[in-house]
């Protein structure tokens, strides 16, 4: 299925802005392994969740192909 | 209310929204932007939030603290986009009939706020930029400009 | 700053005159005057200082937190007078590099200046009037009118 | 020996307002006793601190005749 990631922050630089992906896998755990083979600068973050419909989404949280899927490196407001 | 703006933040209109004839006490915090960070001169912060997402977080924030401590009235306001030392980036405002409960509520609301509402901040130095947070530490320190 | 004034207090100015460039954080308490107490409605609160003493007082405490927590800046304002429900009795306001320190800071300022600080206010309710704190509880219960 | 006392809040009005003593004791203790014995209605309040020269005094502080003499009822600032 066709998924529509969006990134913010460092993640949104290291994977060079919103991307589409034509993804194989089911879950959350699936797509971050996707994300790391892509764009191995991920790897070294102190953090990488995944945001599924706005929620932070564990990794056996399945995807489904209009889910609105956001990459969310370690938070720092304030 | 919560509030995410590109525009500069009445800090008076969000002490204003949090207050309530029935409270005696307001707490109210506020961050700014520091002119220094790592012994270096900040020249400015850039900041981004996924903003439904940053207000849906921040609303679970508040309904944990409403249910802990009785608010008698609370305010929210996070400043997004480039942001000069000594501008404020985020005022959390929280009233209620004693101060204790004020105190108490406002400091959970921040450090709930900083540990999990969708919202990142770049330093921009004279020599660089870094993301807060996005490294650990050893690898900020090396990290290329 | 330290000030004991009759005038309506500028929450604002105050917050400005704690704010610091070096600062990251800023806690500040507003203290309001709420519209019940003892369950009663109250008409207006009167509030009067040995001021001279107030000031010296407020200075003793703040040089005590100045000692125990990196302050970068302070203020604290207190309202004499007739102060009618929602007015804002005191501000205080600290800042500092770091969070935790100002709302800590804050909490002690106010905290110790309620206890030690010559200022004393009485409520003012539709069918009598009460110096708080005045007398142990037993007997302000059976206070005359 | 005169002295000059000022009183706030509760004792002020119990008191009277401010008040010349002719004062024949020595210390705060002494003066507390005269003020009690003057005005029972002071026994009653929560507490009754003594500002001597704008510092509160403990009961062996002695009194001079120019000294600045506050009663102080229990304080309710903020």
């Amino acid at each position: 299925m066709k998924i529509q990631i969006k990134a913010y922050g460092i993640a949104r630089e290291i994977m060079g802005g919103s991307i589409e992906l034509e993804f194989a896998g089911t879950t959350v755990h699936d797509l971050r392994h996707v994300l790391l083979v892509a764009h191995p600068q991920l790897i070294g973050l102190s953090s990488l969740l995944i945001a599924v419909n706005q929620n932070y989404a564990s990794d056996e949280v399945k995807l489904a192909e209009h889910d609105e899927v956001v990459i969310i490196p370690p938070v720092s407001g304030g | 209310m919560i509030k995410i703006t590109e525009k500069s933040i009445d800090v008076q209109k969000v002490i204003e929204t949090a207050s309530s004839l029935g409270a005696g006490a307001v707490n109210v915090f506020i961050g700014t932007v520091r002119n220094t960070a790592h012994n270096k001169n900040v020249v400015w912060l850039e900041y981004e939030a996924y903003e439904s997402m940053a207000v849906a977080e921040t609303r679970k924030i508040i309904d944990v603290a409403a249910h802990r401590w009785p608010l008698m009235g609370w305010a929210v306001s996070h400043r997004i986009g480039t942001l000069k030392p000594g501008e404020t980036a985020v005022v959390v405002a929280v009233s209620t009939k004693h101060r204790k409960e004020a105190f108490e509520a406002c400091q959970y609301i921040i450090d709930q706020l900083k540990e999990h509402v969708p919202i990142f901040k770049k330093e921009v130095f004279e020599d660089g930029e870094e993301w807060v947070g996005a490294r650990p530490q050893a690898q900020a320190a090396t990290r290329s400009n």
